[in-house]
Formats: C-alpha cells, sequence, structure tokens
C-alpha cells in the first residue's frame, strides 16, 4: 500500500556506501544538548563522505510522526534514520513504519518496555541511559552533599516522559537508602530552565531554611534552580541535575553545583547513525548483531568536582563509529 | 412652483457664490444607479431641506460630499471653488462636515474625545493628551449649541439626545479648519429622536444658521418644511426640483418625491377605516417588573392596535423586550390567549406566535450580510422548507412575493441587506415576521424609523390589514401624531410604570398635548 | 396597492446579481494557495511529488482536517474552541482505556463522549455567559489535567489492533481510509449547513448574535450544538491518533491546536465568524500539513523552515480571506 | 464668551453627578476576585502569607506583567497577539550575544539591550503591518511573526548556549531594592508607563477608540492604519523587554524564554476585565489580572496541590473568577463570543 513500498526484506544490506541516505532528527535545534547530538550526526557523515539530513519536530509528537511517514513515502532503500522519540508512545509507529518501508532504524531514550526490538528487522537497536540508576546516583551524590540528612525538593521533569519517571523512580530509591533525608516537595519544572527558576522560587519561600538540597531531573531545571537560589541569596543548598551540559559542568567546576551525570550527545548523534550505516553497506548483519546489544544502556558516568576536568570537553573519536566497535560502550541490555 | 436652480435667490440679497453647489453628480452601485447625474445648490446661512423617498440616493450625495463616496462623474463647487473630495478630512478643510444617518461616536471615549476626534489641535501635542485643552475645546463646541453635557462623561452614558448634541458639537469643528462658514449636513437627525429632542435640535438649526449653511434629511416632511427655508427633492437618483418652504405643504412634495399624484393625506388616511371591533384579550399583562420596569398591567385584544408613549427611559422598550423573552423579568405573569406565557427566551416567544421588530435596525433588526431572502425567512425556517430541508425554489417564490407585495427595492433576493436603503432593510425585517402568516402578538418598536412616506403608509396599511386579520400589535411609535394615528389605545409610560391609559377610537382622538402632558 | 410608483432607476440595473468572475476566484483561493504551494515544494525537491508522497500527506492530515472541520463550525458562530487538541489527547486515553472492555464499541463511546464534553463547554459558554476562549482555555488544562491522572502520565498501549485496523486501510489502493472518512465528515457537516435552516443560523449567529437571537434563532442550542460537533470531532481525531500511534497518551494531540486554528484561517474562514466554510478548513488543513512536513523534507534547515512557515501562512491567508465578506479585520 | 477655561469648570462642576466617568461597578469584579482567592491561600497556607512569598509573588509577576502590558493595547484595539514567545525568543538571544557573554566579545551593556528591544519593536511592527497592508486577521499575523521570531532565535542560538556575564544585567535580577528586585520595579515601571500611555497619548486612546468603533474613527477622517501598527510595534518592544528580563533571570539566553506567555498573558489580561472584543478595560484591569494568575500559580505549589492537578485546578479557577465577574453585566439578549 501507499505506506511502504519496499517491503520488509532487509535482513543486511548490499547499498552502495555513496547511496546511503542519513537521517538524524531530534525535537529542536534551540536547546545545546539536542544541538550538539545533530552535531556528532554531521561529524558522522563527514567521516564516511556524506551529509546528514537534519530534521527536528519541536517537541511535537504529531508532527514527528508526520515528517516520519512523509520520509517513509520517499526512496527508503538505503535510508537510516537515528530518531530520538517525543515520547513512548512515539516509538512504535516510526518502528512500523520503519519496518513496513524497510528503512534502518535507531531509536534512544524512550520505548515501551513491552515493544521488543528483537522483534523487527529494520529496527536495529535502542540505545539510552539507565534513568533509574542516574536518578539514583545524583540522589545519592545530594544526600552526601548535604550530610546525609535533611530536607530535598526534586524538580520533575515532563511528567509523562520515560526519563521523568524513570528517574524519580532513582531519587526515591536513594531516599530509601538514605532515611534522613526527606523529601519535602516535588514539583514539575517540564525539564525547563525557566520554569525551573519559578518553581525553585517559590519552594523556597514556602520551605525556607528547611531545603537543604535540590535535585533535578536535567541540567537545564539544575541550572534554572541555581539561578533561583543566587537571587534568594542562598549559598548553602546543593544542586544535581542529569546531562552534563557544558553549562552545569562549568558550575560543578566552580563548585556551586553539586553533581550530574553524563549523557553524550554527539556521540548519540553519531552512533546510531553509524549502526544503521553499517547494517546498509552490508558490513554488520542483523543476525550478527548480539542480544543485548538490540536495546541496551549506554554507558554514563556521575560527574562531581573531582572528575569533571575529564569531561568538560566530551569528545566522541572515529573509532567509536567503526563497525566493528559500534557497542562498545554498552553497559548490558535494558533490562 | 418649481424654480431654477441656478439662480434661487441669495438670502440676504448678495450675489456671493453658493456655499455649496453640485452639478451633474453620478454613482453606480453593482446593480443600482444610486446618482444619475443630481444638481443641487446650497446658499450660504439657508436650511435646506433634501427630501425623496427611501433608496432616491440622498445619503449617498451627502456621503460624496464629504468625501466618502467618490463619485463616478460631476463637479462639486465650494463657495465658486471646484473642489475634489477624498476624505473626511479634505471635506473638513473645505468647511464640509456631517451628522451620519447612524450615530456615529466611539461609545467608550469621552464626550470631549469625540468631539475633537481627528482635529484635536492644541487638544494633543505631540502625541500627548492635554486633557484641560480637550475639555476646554469641547466646552467651547458645546458652548455653541447650549449644551450643558459634562464633556468628560463617556459617551455610552449619555442618552440619545445629548449624543446627538455631541455629533453636533463635533460637526461643528469644521470651523476651526475654514475661515469660511462652514456647510453641515445633518443626515435624518430626527429619526432617532423623540418630539421634546426635535424641539432642541431645531433650535440649534436655526442657530446655526446664523452663521453656517445647514443640509437637513428627514422623512417627516412636516418637519422639513417646519425648520427649512428650501427644499431639494431627488428622485431615482436624479434632482427632481426644489420648493420654497414658506407655503408649502406635505403632499406637494410628495408628488414630486413620487412623480405622480398620490394620496395626499398619508399619515391619516384609512386610520378610521378598520371595521372589525376588537376580539377578546389575546395579550394580558399582570403585575410584570423587569429592570427598567415595575408592576406594569396590560391587556390588548385580538385586532386592537395599543401604543406606548413615554420619553427615553421610560421603560417601554425594555417592557416589549421582556414580552419578547429578551430581557429578564423579576415578578409578574403575562398569558397570551389565556395561555400563561413562556417568557424565557425569544425562541419561546416565537413559538407562541410572537414577532418583534427591533428599534436598531442596523445592530438587532438585521443580518447586514446575509441576502434578503435568508434575512427575511430566518425566523420563519419552516417556511421555507419541507420536512427538516431547505428548498431554494420555495425560499425564492416566498421571498419574491414579499418583495413585491412590500415593493422592496432591491437587485435582487440574493443581495446582501447591508446594501439596501435604509427603508428597504425596514420593509425586510417586518416582512419576516409576515412570510408564514402565524403571528398573533406583534410588538413594534419604532417600525417606521427611517421610512419614506410612501413606505411609511405601506407599514400602516399592513398593520392594519394585521390588526383586521386579529393580530394584536403593541407599538411604539416613531412619533406621537403616528402613536395617536394608530393607535386604538394608548398607555402612557413613565418612569417605569404605565401610569395612564387613554382611549383613541377613531373619531375621538387626543391631541398630542394631551399625551404629553400625561408622559412628564 | 397604493405604494408610490417607482422611479426609474433600478429598472434599468441587470436584475440578477451573478457573482463576478473575481468573485468567483476569491472562493477557489484556498485551493490554489495548495496548488502553488504544492507546486513550489515540486519545484525545491521533484522528487515530493509523486504518489506514495501525497497519499502518505493526506493520510497524515486527516486528524487536522478532523479536528479543524469541527471547530470550523464554532468559528462560524463566532466563538473558538482552544480546547480541541487537549480533549482529543484526553479522548486517546480514554480510548486505550476502555478498549479492553468496550471492543468494537470503543470508537462510537469516545465520539460519544467527547461530544458530550463539548457540549458540556457550549453549556457553561452559555448559560454563564463566559466567552469561548476562556471556558475552552480552561477546558485545554481540566482536559490535560484529566489526562494525565487517569494515565497515571504515560502512554498506555492499544494490543488489539483490531478496532481501529480499519483506519489504517486505503481505498483503491492509494486514498487512506483516515482521510475518506475525514472527508465524509466534512461533507456531511457541509450538507447539514446547506441544505437545513442550521446554515443560515450558523452564520446569523456569526454575523450578528444578536439579530440571529431577536429573530428568533436558536442562538444558545446551535452554540452548544457547534461545541458538540467540536468535542466530537476531537473524539473522532483521536480513534484515528491512535490507529496511528498503537497507545494512547495524555499529550498526544496537545500539539495539534495552533495548525488546526492556522488550517481553518488559512482556508480563509473569518476568525470573527459568519463567513466561510468545512471546504475552506480542509485546504487549509492540506497547506499547514504540507508546511508541516513538506519544509523539513525538501531540506528547510530548521531555523529557515520556521521562518518560512511564519511567512507563507501569512502570505496564505493574505490570498484566501475575501474581504468584500470580512469589513473590518481586527 | 467668558474665557474658556473658567467657563468650563464653572459647568462642569455644577452637573457632574450623573454620567459615568471614572471606574465603575462592574470594574470591581476582578479586584475582589484578587482579594478573595488571596485570602483563600492566605487562611490555607501559612506559608502563603509570609511576606517574603508576598514579595515572591511580586517578582515572580514581573516579566507576565511586562507582556501582558503589551498585549493589553493589541486586545483594546480588539486584535489577538500570539506573536510573545517568537518576539521574546529572539529579543533573549539577541541581548545575551549583543551584551558580555561566553560566545563573543561583544560588550555593548545598556546599548545591546535597547538594539534587542528595537528588534523586539521590529517584528511587532511586521505583525501591524501584515494586519494593515496585507489585511490578515492578527490571530493569522502574529502567529506567523511568532514563528519568525523563532526561526531568528534558532538561527542566532547556533546550537551553543550564550550565557551572560554582563553584570548589570544579571544584577537586575538579584539586586534589590526595598525588598523587590529591580525587575520587579522594571515591571512596576512599565506598569506606570503603560498607564499613561493609555490614558495621556494619543496612541493610546486611540488603540482604545479603534475596540469601540474603528469605522467611527474612519469616518472622523482618522487614518486608523498607522496607529494599529505602531500599537503592534510597542507590544513588540514589550515583549522584548519581557526577553530581557528573562535573559536577566536565567543569566542566559534561551529561545524558549516566551514559551507559554502568549496564552498566560491572555488569559491574565480577560481575567482582568480586558474583553477580548477590545474597547475595555486596560492596563490597570491586566496588572490585577497578572496578580491574579501569579497568586494562583503561587498558592496552589504553597498549599500543595499535586503537580499533575495544578493547570486543571488554575484553569477551574479562573474560569470561575470570569464567570463571578461578568455576573453583574449578565444580560438576556448579550453577546457573548
Ligand atoms: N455601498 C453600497 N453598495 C451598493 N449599493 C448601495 C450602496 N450604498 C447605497 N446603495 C444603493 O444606492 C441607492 C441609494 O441609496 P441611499 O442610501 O443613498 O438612499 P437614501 O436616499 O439615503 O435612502 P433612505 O431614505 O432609505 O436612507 C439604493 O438603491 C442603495 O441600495
Ligand atoms: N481629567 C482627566 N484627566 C485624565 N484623563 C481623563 C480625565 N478625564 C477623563 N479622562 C480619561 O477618560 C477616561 C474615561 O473613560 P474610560 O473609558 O477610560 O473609563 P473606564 O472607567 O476606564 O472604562 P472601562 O470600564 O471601559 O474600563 C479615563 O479613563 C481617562 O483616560
Ligand atoms: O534534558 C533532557 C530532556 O530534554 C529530554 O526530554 O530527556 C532527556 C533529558 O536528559
Ligand atoms: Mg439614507
Ligand atoms: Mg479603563
Amino acid at each position: 500500500a501507499g505506506g511502504g513500498a519496499a517491503g520488509g526484506d532487509v535482513a543486511s544490506g548490499a547499498c552502495d556506501p555513496a547511496d546511503v541516505t542519513l537521517v538524524g532528527q531530534v525535537r529542536n535545534e534551540s536547546n545545546p544538548y539536542e544541538a550538539s547530538w545533530l552535531d556528532g550526526g554531521d561529524a558522522f557523515a563527514e567521516q564516511v563522505g556524506l551529509t546528514q539530513e537534519r530534521l527536528t519536530y519541536d517537541g511535537d509528537s504529531t508532527r514527528q510522526q508526520e515528517q516520519i511517514s512523509q520520509l517513509l513515502a520517499g526512496d527508503t532503500e538505503c535510508l537510516v534514520m537515528n530518531i530520538l522519540p517525543n515520547g513512548d508512545s512515539d516509538t512504535p509507529p516510526i518502528v512500523e513504519g520503519a519496518e513496513a518501508a524497510g528503512a534502518y532504524l535507531v531509536t534512544q531514550w524512550n520505548k515501551p518496555a513491552d515493544l521488543n526490538v528483537a522483534d523487527y528487522d529494520s529496527w536495529l537497536s535502542h540505545i539510552t541511559y539507565d534513568g533509574v540508576e542516574s536518578g539514583r546516583q545524583i540522589g545519592d551524590a545530594l544526600a552526601e552533599a548535604i550530610g546525609g540528612s535533611g530536607g530535598i525538593v526534586a524538580l520533575q521533569g515532563i511528567l509523562d516522559t520515560g526519563a521523568a519517571k524513570d528517574r524519580f523512580a532513582g531519587l526515591e530509591e536513594s531516599l530509601a537508602g538514605n532515611p534522613d533525608v526527606e523529601l519535602l516537595d516535588d514539583q514539575t519544572a517540564n525539564f525547563s530552565r525557566a520554569e525551573a527558576l519559578e518553581v525553585t522560587k517559590t519552594l523556597l519561600t514556602k520551605h525556607g531554611d528547611d531545603i537543604k538540597g535540590i535535585w533535578a531531573a536535567n541540567d537545564d531545571m539544575a541550572l534554572g534552580a541555581l539561578e533561583a537560589l543566587q537571587q534568594a541569596g542562598r549559598d548553602d543548598v546543593a544542586v544535581v541535575g542529569i546531562d552534563a551540559v557544558p553549562d552545569a559542568l562549568t558550575a560543578i567546576e566552580e563548585g556551586t553545583m553539586t553533581a550530574t551525570v553524563s549523557s553524550d550527545g554527539p556521540w548519540q548523534g553519531g552512533i546510531g547513525l553509524a549502526i544503521g550505516y553499517c547494517v546498509a553497506t552490508g558490513e554488520l548483519a542483523v543476525e550478527d548483531i548480539a542480544a543485548d546489544d538490540r536495546a541496551w544502556f549506554a554507558e554514563q558516568f556521575l560527574i562531581q568536582q573531582d572528575n569533571v576536568a575529564d569531561f568538560v570537553s566530551p569528545e566522541t573519536s572515529e573509532a567509536d563509529f567503526a563497525c566493528d566497535n559500534l557497542f562498545s560502550r554498552s553497559q548490558g541490555a535494558i533490562s | 412652483m418649481t424654480t431654477n436652480l441656478q439662480t434661487g435667490p441669495v438670502p440676504g440679497g448678495r450675489t456671493a457664490p453658493p456655499a455649496l453647489e453640485v452639478r451633474g453628480l453620478v454613482k453606480h452601485y453593482p446593480g443600482v444607479k444610486a446618482l444619475d447625474g443630481v444638481d443641487l445648490v446650497v446658499h450660504q446661512n439657508e436650511v435646506l431641506g433634501l427630501a425623496g423617498e427611501n433608496g432616491a440616493g440622498k445619503s449617498t450625495l451627502l456621503k460624496a460630499l464629504v468625501g466618502l463616496v467618490r463619485p463616478d462623474a460631476g463637479e462639486i463647487w465650494v463657495r465658486g471653488e471646484r473642489v475634489r473630495l477624498r476624505s473626511v478630512v479634505d471635506a473638513a478643510n473645505h468647511g464640509l462636515g456631517m451628522v451620519f444617518q447612524e450615530q456615529s461616536l466611539v461609545p467608550n471615549l469621552t464626550a470631549a474625545e469625540n468631539i475633537v476626534l481627528g482635529s484635536e489641535g492644541p487638544g494633543v501635542r505631540r502625541g500627548i493628551y492635554h486633557w484641560r485643552t480637550m475639555r476646554r475645546l469641547a466646552q467651547e463646541q458645546l458652548d455653541k449649541i447650549g449644551s450643558h453635557i459634562d464633556p468628560l462623561a463617556r459617551t455610552d452614558s449619555l442618552s440619545f439626545a445629548d449624543r446627538q448634541m455631541v455629533e453636533i458639537a463635533k460637526v461643528l469643528r469644521i470651523e476651526e479648519r475654514t475661515s469660511h462658514p462652514p456647510v453641515i449636513i445633518l443626515d435624518e437627525p430626527t429619526s432617532v429622536l423623540e418630539s421634546k429632542e426635535i424641539e432642541t435640535l431645531f433650535t440649534q438649526v436655526r442657530r446655526l444658521r446664523e452663521f453656517a449653511s445647514v443640509v437637513f434629511v428627514s422623512h417627516r416632511l412636516d418637519e422639513v418644511l417646519d425648520v427649512c427655508d428650501r427644499v431639494a427633492v431627488l428622485r431615482g437618483g436624479r434632482s427632481v426640483g426644489e420648493v420654497p418652504a414658506a407655503g408649502a405643504a406635505p403632499a406637494e412634495l410628495h408628488r414630486m418625491m413620487i412623480g405622480s399624484t398620490g394620496s395626499d393625506d398619508h399619515y391619516h388616511d384609512g386610520l378610521a377605516e378598520r371595521s372589525e371591533e376588537p376580539g377578546r384579550p389575546r395579550l394580558v399583562v399582570r403585575g410584570l417588573s423587569g429592570r427598567t420596569f415595575r408592576d406594569v398591567d396590560l391587556e390588548v385584544r385580538a385586532g386592537e392596535i395599543v401604543g406606548i408613549v413615554g420619553v427615553h427611559g421610560s421603560g417601554r422598550e425594555d417592557l416589549c423586550r421582556a414580552l419578547f423573552g429578551a430581557e429578564a423579568t423579576t415578578a409578574g405573569e403575562v398569558q397570551l390567549d389565556g395561555e400563561r406565557l413562556d417568557l424565557s427566551g425569544t425562541r419561546a416567544a416565537c413559538a407562541a406566535g410572537i414577532g418583534y421588530v427591533p428599534a436598531e435596525r442596523k445592530t438587532e433588526g438585521m443580518v447586514g450580510p446575509m441576502s434578503v431572502a435568508d434575512n427575511m425567512t430566518l425566523t420563519k425556517q419552516q417556511a421555507r422548507c419541507s420536512g427538516p430541508l431547505v428548498r431554494p425554489r420555495k425560499q425564492a417564490t416566498l421571498v419574491d412575493t414579499w418583495i413585491e407585495r412590500l415593493s422592496i427595492r432591491t437587485p435582487h433576493r440574493g443581495t446582501a441587506i447591508q446594501r439596501l436603503s435604509g427603508g428597504n432593510q425596514q420593509k425586510v425585517v417586518l416582512a419576516r415576521w409576515l412570510v408564514s402568516g402565524d403571528v398573533r402578538l406583534l410588538l413594534l418598536d419604532h417600525p417606521t424609523r427611517g421610512l419614506d412616506i410612501g413606505a411609511r403608509s405601506e407599514v400602516y396599511r399592513l398593520m392594519r390589514e394585521l390588526a383586521g386579520s386579529g393580530v394584536a400589535t403593541v407599538l411604539l411609535a416613531d412619533s406621537l401624531e403616528e402613536a395617536i394615528g394608530m393607535s386604538d389605545r394608548i398607555v402612557v409610560m413613565s418612569d417605569g410604570r404605565a401610569t395612564t391609559e387613554i382611549a383613541a377610537p377613531s373619531g375621538g382622538k387626543p391631541t398630542p398635548l394631551d399625551l404629553v402632558k400625561e408622559m412628564v | 396597492m397604493s405604494t408610490p410608483v417607482l422611479a426609474q432607476p433600478a429598472s434599468d440595473a441587470p436584475v440578477v446579481a451573478r457573482p463576478t468572475v473575481g468573485q468567483r476566484l476569491t472562493s477557489f483561493m484556498p485551493v490554489i494557495a495548495l496548488v502553488v504551494l504544492l507546486a513550489a515544494l515540486t519545484v525545491v525537491d521533484p522528487g515530493f511529488f509523486t504518489l506514495s508522497s501525497l497519499t502518505a500527506a493526506v493520510r497524515t492530515a486527516a486528524p487536522l482536517v478532523v479536528l479543524a472541520a469541527g471547530a470550523t463550525v464554532v468559528v462560524l458562530c463566532g466563538g473558538i474552541d482552544l480546547s480541541i487538541a487537549a480533549l482529543c489527547s484526553l479522548a486517546t486515553v480514554f480510548f486505550a482505556l476502555w478498549l479492553p472492555d468496550l471492543g468494537g464499541l470503543t470508537t462510537l463511546a469516545i465520539v460519544a463522549v467527547a461530544g458530550a464534553i463539548g457540549a458540556l463547554q457550549g453549556v457553561a459558554h452559555v448559560l454563564l455567559r463566559i466567552p469561548s476562549f476562556i471556558v475552552t482555555l480552561g477546558g485545554m488544562s481540566i482536559f490535560s489535567a484529566i489526562a494525565l491522572v487517569i494515565s497515571d502520565a504515560g502512554p498506555i498501549p492499544v494490543s488489539d489492533r483490531g478496532t481501529t485496523h480499519w483506519l489504517t486501510l486505503y481505498v483503491a489502493g492509494v486514498l487512506p481510509m483516515a482521510f475518506v472518512v475525514a472527508l465524509v465528515v466534512v461533507a456531511v457537516v457541509s450538507l447539514v449547513l446547506r441544505l437545513t435552516p442550521v446554515g443560515s443560523w450558523v452564520r446569523a449567529i456569526g454575523y450578528s448574535e444578536s439579530a440571529a437571537r431577536l429573530a428568533g434563532s436558536p442562538v444558545d442550542l446551535v452554540k452548544v450544538g457547534a461545541f458538540t460537533l467540536s468535542g466530537a470531532c476531537a473524539g473522532l481525531a483521536a480513534v484515528m491518533l491512535v490507529s496511528r500511534n498503537f497507545s494512547g497518551s495524555p499529550t498526544m494531540a496537545d500539539n495539534l491546536l495552533l495548525p488546526a486554528v492556522a488550517a481553518i484561517v488559512v482556508g480563509g474562514t473569518a476568525i470573527t465568524g459568519g463567513h466561510g466554510s468545512l471546504w475552506r478548513s480542509l485546504a487549509g488543513a492540506l497547506v499547514v500539513t504540507l508546511l508541516r512536513v513538506g519544509l523539513p523534507i525538501v531540506g528547510v534547515p530548521s531555523a529557515y523552515e520556521q521562518i518560512l512557515y511564519g511567512a507563507i501562512i501569512v502570505a496564505a491567508v493574505a490570498l484566501t480571506l475575501d474581504r468584500s465578506k470580512v469589513l473590518i479585520i481586527k | 464668551m467668558t474665557s474658556p477655561a473658567e467657563a468650563d469648570t464653572e459647568v462642569v462642576q455644577a452637573r457632574r453627578p450623573q454620567p459615568r466617568r471614572g471606574v465603575s461597578l462592574r470594574d470591581a469584579g476582578p479586584p475582589i476576585a484578587l482579594v478573595v482567592v488571596f485570602g483563600v491561600f492566605a487562611a490555607l497556607s501559612p506559608g502563603f502569607r509570609t511576606l517574603s512569598n508576598v514579595q515572591n509573588v511580586l517578582d515572580a509577576a514581573a516579566v507576565l506583567a511586562v507582556v501582558t502590558i503589551g498585549i493589553s493595547f493589541v486586545l483594546m484595539m480588539g486584535s489577538i497577539d500570539l506573536s510573545a514567545p517568537g518576539i521574546m525568543g529572539a529579543s533573549a538571544i539577541t541581548v545575551a550575544l549583543l551584551v558580555a557573554n561566553n560566545r563573543n566579545d561583544n560588550d555593548l551593556g545598556f546599548v545591546g539591550i535597547a538594539v534587542a528591544v528595537l528588534l523586539a519593536a521590529g517584528l511587532g511592527c511586521l505583525s501591524g503591518l501584515a494586519l494593515v497592508l496585507l489585511k490578515v486577521p492578527s490571530f493569522m499575523a502574529t502567529l506567523g511573526v511568532s514563528a519568525v521570531g523563532l526561526g531568528l532565535a534558532t538561527l542566532l542560538f547556533a546550537g551553543v548556549q550564550p550565557n551572560i556575564a554582563d553584570p548589570m544585567l544579571e544584577g537586575w535580577a538579584v539586586e534589590r531594592f526595598l525588598g523587590l528586585a529591580h525587575l520587579t520595579w522594571i515591571a512596576l515601571g512599565c506598569v506606570l508607563l503603560g498607564w499613561l500611555v493609555q490614558r495621556y497619548s494619543r496612541l493610546g486612546r486611540y488603540a482604545f477608540a479603534i475596540g469601540g468603533a474603528e469605522e467611527v474613527l474612519a469616518l472622523s477622517g482618522v487614518r486608523v492604519a498607522p496607529y494599529k501598527v505602531a500599537v503592534f510595534t510597542l507590544a513588540g518592544a514589550f515583549y522584548g523587554l519581557a526577553g530581557v528580563m528573562v535573559t536577566s533571570q536565567l543569566s542566559a539566553g534561551l529561545v524558549q524564554a516566551g514559551r507559554g506567555y502568549d496564552f498566560s498573558a491572555i488569559t491574565a489580561a480577560v481575567v482582568g476585565g480586558t474583553l477580548l472584543t477590545g474597547g475595555r478595560g486596560g492596563i490597570l484591569h491586566s496588572t490585577v489580572g497578572v496578580l491574579l494568575v501569579t497568586v494562583l500559580t503561587n498558592g496552589l505549589v504553597q498549599v500543595g496541590v499535586s503537580p499533575y492537578w495544578q493547570g486543571g485546578v488554575q484553569g477551574l479557577i479562573v474560569v470561575a473568577a470570569v464567570a463571578a465577574a461578568v455576573i453583574p453585566q449578565r444580560r438576556r439578549n448579550q453577546v457573548t463570543k
């Protein structure tokens, strides 16, 4: 039918490297993390002598679907897509569309737990960071920073995303292990710096000096919280976040922020294309990808003042994207 | 009696050039030739009346004189000099200003701002308001016409008459723009005024004549003859002649307007001729109270026309609206043909067989961009449907019948109603209640506002015909004469209460003075 | 009849006012805008004008067409419905939650319930006399909150795909069923408006609500009806989205609000009410969809894409709005 | 005639009482709603009624207030404006790149701020021009301009977050005077300025008049088009300043600096009693609306309403507040759009 002309005969490709089309799709180019992702994709494309088609959908789920169906209605024979689905629910239709059209697909971050990558031929891999783990790690770092006891508040991400939920679950684990740390309040600031600023100000007046620490589900919100603290004249509150965006690293260097967890945008932008490219050109066969590498957690690090220097300029080397080295950052299959 | 246009006597005996002269003005609209070579002369310090049927082209001519309508051909001369008027400002600079047929003030501004709007002069310096100066400028204008309103009152809080004064005060601002005496154009200024307000207005018009020329339009020909020095008549977009006001009779003017010898007495003819006696009580109102009326009792019999008279604020308009379900009531009961009437909304009122013609035609009576046909069948949809479906042919036949019966002048039934002249619009609005023939009670709020004599007598005839067929009518008349002439009985309202009832059978009519005594 | 004799002028004028060529042209403007846009995209990227690509585009457009169609009637009445997208999201959640119990009846139930919710807003609007902008803005946040809570802030997968499978089929192999359904909605509502008195009530209310009321038109009823239809369409669009995404999610359609309103306005319907039609919204929705998917696919970079999008929708409205029908443009 | 000045005082004094001049009862709804909502939260939450929280509410209202002042002029004309997100984004990035920052060597200080506000005014002007020249309804014109603004912002952003290092701009958010942040004083200044413009400038009064009866202005020989363009330009300038304020608060220029401000500003204005049909309300009305919305947002957090429900509860209260405010004005044949 109109949706898919090519049909699902993908197992491994025989595309001329020059015929491969590389597509990277993220929410927008107006936040540093996702912009760096697309830049990483460009770097990889250049490495193999191609260019990446950069797509953004402005955090709009329907628009993401629309773009992908339009993309899949074109020539899909040697199409490689590295996609950041807007939310868990956006992944299945993308996967089904790619499967029907026979386009090579790698997804990152969001996937419903019950959707199994191995059930598909074109969906090569799903990569994410372990949100529960990161939420717990920064939770523990926060607990330690406030001396193991005291009140904290949590800034949640967009409530209906897996990342937000997993990370908060991680915080709850951490709280269980730190019984003297009390969660005074949790609010959402939708992963946004501006909203975090307002919410934090209000929480600061609500709980006053009881607040010893702020747990934020990403660095953008942590940075907003830092501004609020500065404006309130408070320098005794520890702040943690996730993503390792440059500003957060600077803040950690300067000692105003306690910890973050690395998510490596440039690498994410390159690796998805690399996996697709290797399969499309026949250098890697889908059957040869280990079951554990179909859906995996990528390596992440807790970054604090002592090790921040190592992360200030994240580097992705060409070797990271070599067809025989694609899964080197795997921390194991998604449980 | 008809005098030559070019050589009319110049008041004062001097042979100065006329204040304003129009030669061969032509204006076409799609399907209509609104002006077809009009000639007109306005002398200095005279009040010139302009008469003509609805759609004769009066408003179009006047709009051309203030730069709002660009004529297709013809010339306009001001004080002996040929001018091209491109905008209101242009016209004002030549000393021409107009008070429009529909009131045109900005309701949410102060009276002072409205008066100086567009020509604030020293009232606004470098874009900054100087309220004291504004107030002074406005006060000067108000003083000229002897009005006592507060210049800083919001316009929408003023009475109708006061707003009309503001309009006149505003138009007089054009004096500041020219060193010459201005020409002030008044397009049907009296159609929305009560008789007392009209008197005030006429006093002002006579004062204006001292230093300005005035062009005055009204469908009340006695009024025209009363206040004007000379009357020019338009017919079908052409000048058909003029008469000096002194000694002329309305009938004579009317003959010129319609181009034939019509009946003489449009106000009164046929008034007495209704044969049937009014029937049983149809509308019975007991102790009805609302926002602006209290404890009103009223009875209207089938076939009876009851006029309600009262000044602005007497509550009669709201009473009518309440009977139609368009205004909330707080107490009382209403019965129609012995059954309790549901006052909860207009829909229920329509279903019960009540019809209502509001006074504000433009905003409440008609849906401007919709066609004549759709406006006419808006209420009685079933008249153009079979089952739930609209039958265009059925509608066309029905509408064309009524266009013909009421002599509605429109290029086509599909023409947007806003393109019709005011009088013809009014006929369409009236026709809305007649198309299905199932109306039992008609509430008419100024049904003849803005209608020419012919159309008016047509409406009168219709009302009588309807009464003859048993329809009960409540009439808020345009003038006391109309109320007296048309009604079988007159109820006087003042301060929200129905105070007096006066019988007005044919042959035993009260005089206007009798009513005025009761009204105040 | 003793009416005054008519003077000559009107008689030599043409009796029937036929629409001029210009007037006819303005009513086709939305389609012209669509064709021009398609041509432009094809010039930039010849690969864009293929059957499969067009098929994908109309399939994509279907939920937007349905959303815009419903809201068009509200706009024709002079109001606005800002809740459609949030209600649509909520309806996707309902769908996913109810499907296991209701099975094949779910679609009907969703359309009915969404219609009822729309009606509720209509009733609040007409009874409390709150501007529709505010009622539906409030509705928008309330529906979002409910959706978030009942879904436990996450997508709910739909495992039984049989119920919505028919929407993913193709008529004659090329015409997506979802789009056919959208066309049917547009056609049916248009016919009801044209063939019954409802059409003139709607226009009268939109042009002049008080005149309509004083002519005894069922103003409140028609408005509530318009909001009901708008809600029901949001429900139907939700079913389409679920059939496409295999899940319901509390924010799934949220971003369709502005595109839907844009579709209505780009079609040339007057945002002030009275003038316009569902066919115009259909063309408008296709224009908006082409812009949303077409610009990035033909390779316009993200930042320029937004700039172009802004410029083109403004230009499209400049083209499609019939100014002889809308005198004062606010 | 006597000296006009004398004459008019006399006449005016003599008949002041009846016609409506100033505020009337129908304007009292929103302030009453504000007091009620404030009272309820104060009763429910001890944290809410502290002085520092009141300061916090005022600080939090600053940006919304500036945006709402801008939009109020547009709403007064009966038009609508959805361009705030785009214009604020463009101005936020622009100012961040022009004052001392981590992306380039610019250090224009105040001039940088002025340029950002001018750029914003230019974008606003574009909306106005589309409205009067192309006759595109403001709803669409401003939606288009918002997209253009976001596009420009994204172009300038170029993938790397510009952080500001300008002490003055950073100080605006941090330093306080009489307990309020400088930004809050700036917002108060804007309220005063807006009110003066509305009351004493031709632009303000004409905007009000355009909402009241646009066609009458034309009949009076006023060319309304330039005033419309000027109002959109003025609104754009206010959005631009708001974008600068957000940048000061966050110490960084964000493309999303204006996200959501379009609808929240319209909500605030309407809650304050400005009608979307134009011709009513104004700056002071809108300011009350801003306070009401901000108190709500703050209060719901203070009393501990679940984040899941906050939006819904806020929507409900806004509808209820507007409903309560319109009750005294309800008429049978009233038109509500
Ligand atoms: N804007 C317009 N478009 C089309 N036709 C118009 C327009 N304005 C006026 N006409 C037509 O021109 C003719 C003259 O109208 P005009 O308003 O000048 O009449 P009038 O003498 O003022 O009538 P009335 O006494 O009812 O006010 C009418 O047939 C009217 O339908
Ligand atoms: N003496 C004065 N000095 C300054 N301004 C004045 C003065 N008199 C009147 N005004 C202006 O006239 C206005 C009165 O009309 P306005 O429409 O603004 O009243 P309002 O009560 O604000 O109406 P709304 O209820 O529509 O808000 C005042 O708000 C003010 O702008
Ligand atoms: O900050 C990121 C956020 O924008 C995205 O939604 O999820 C992953 C986060 O790290
Ligand atoms: Mg006229
Ligand atoms: Mg005011």
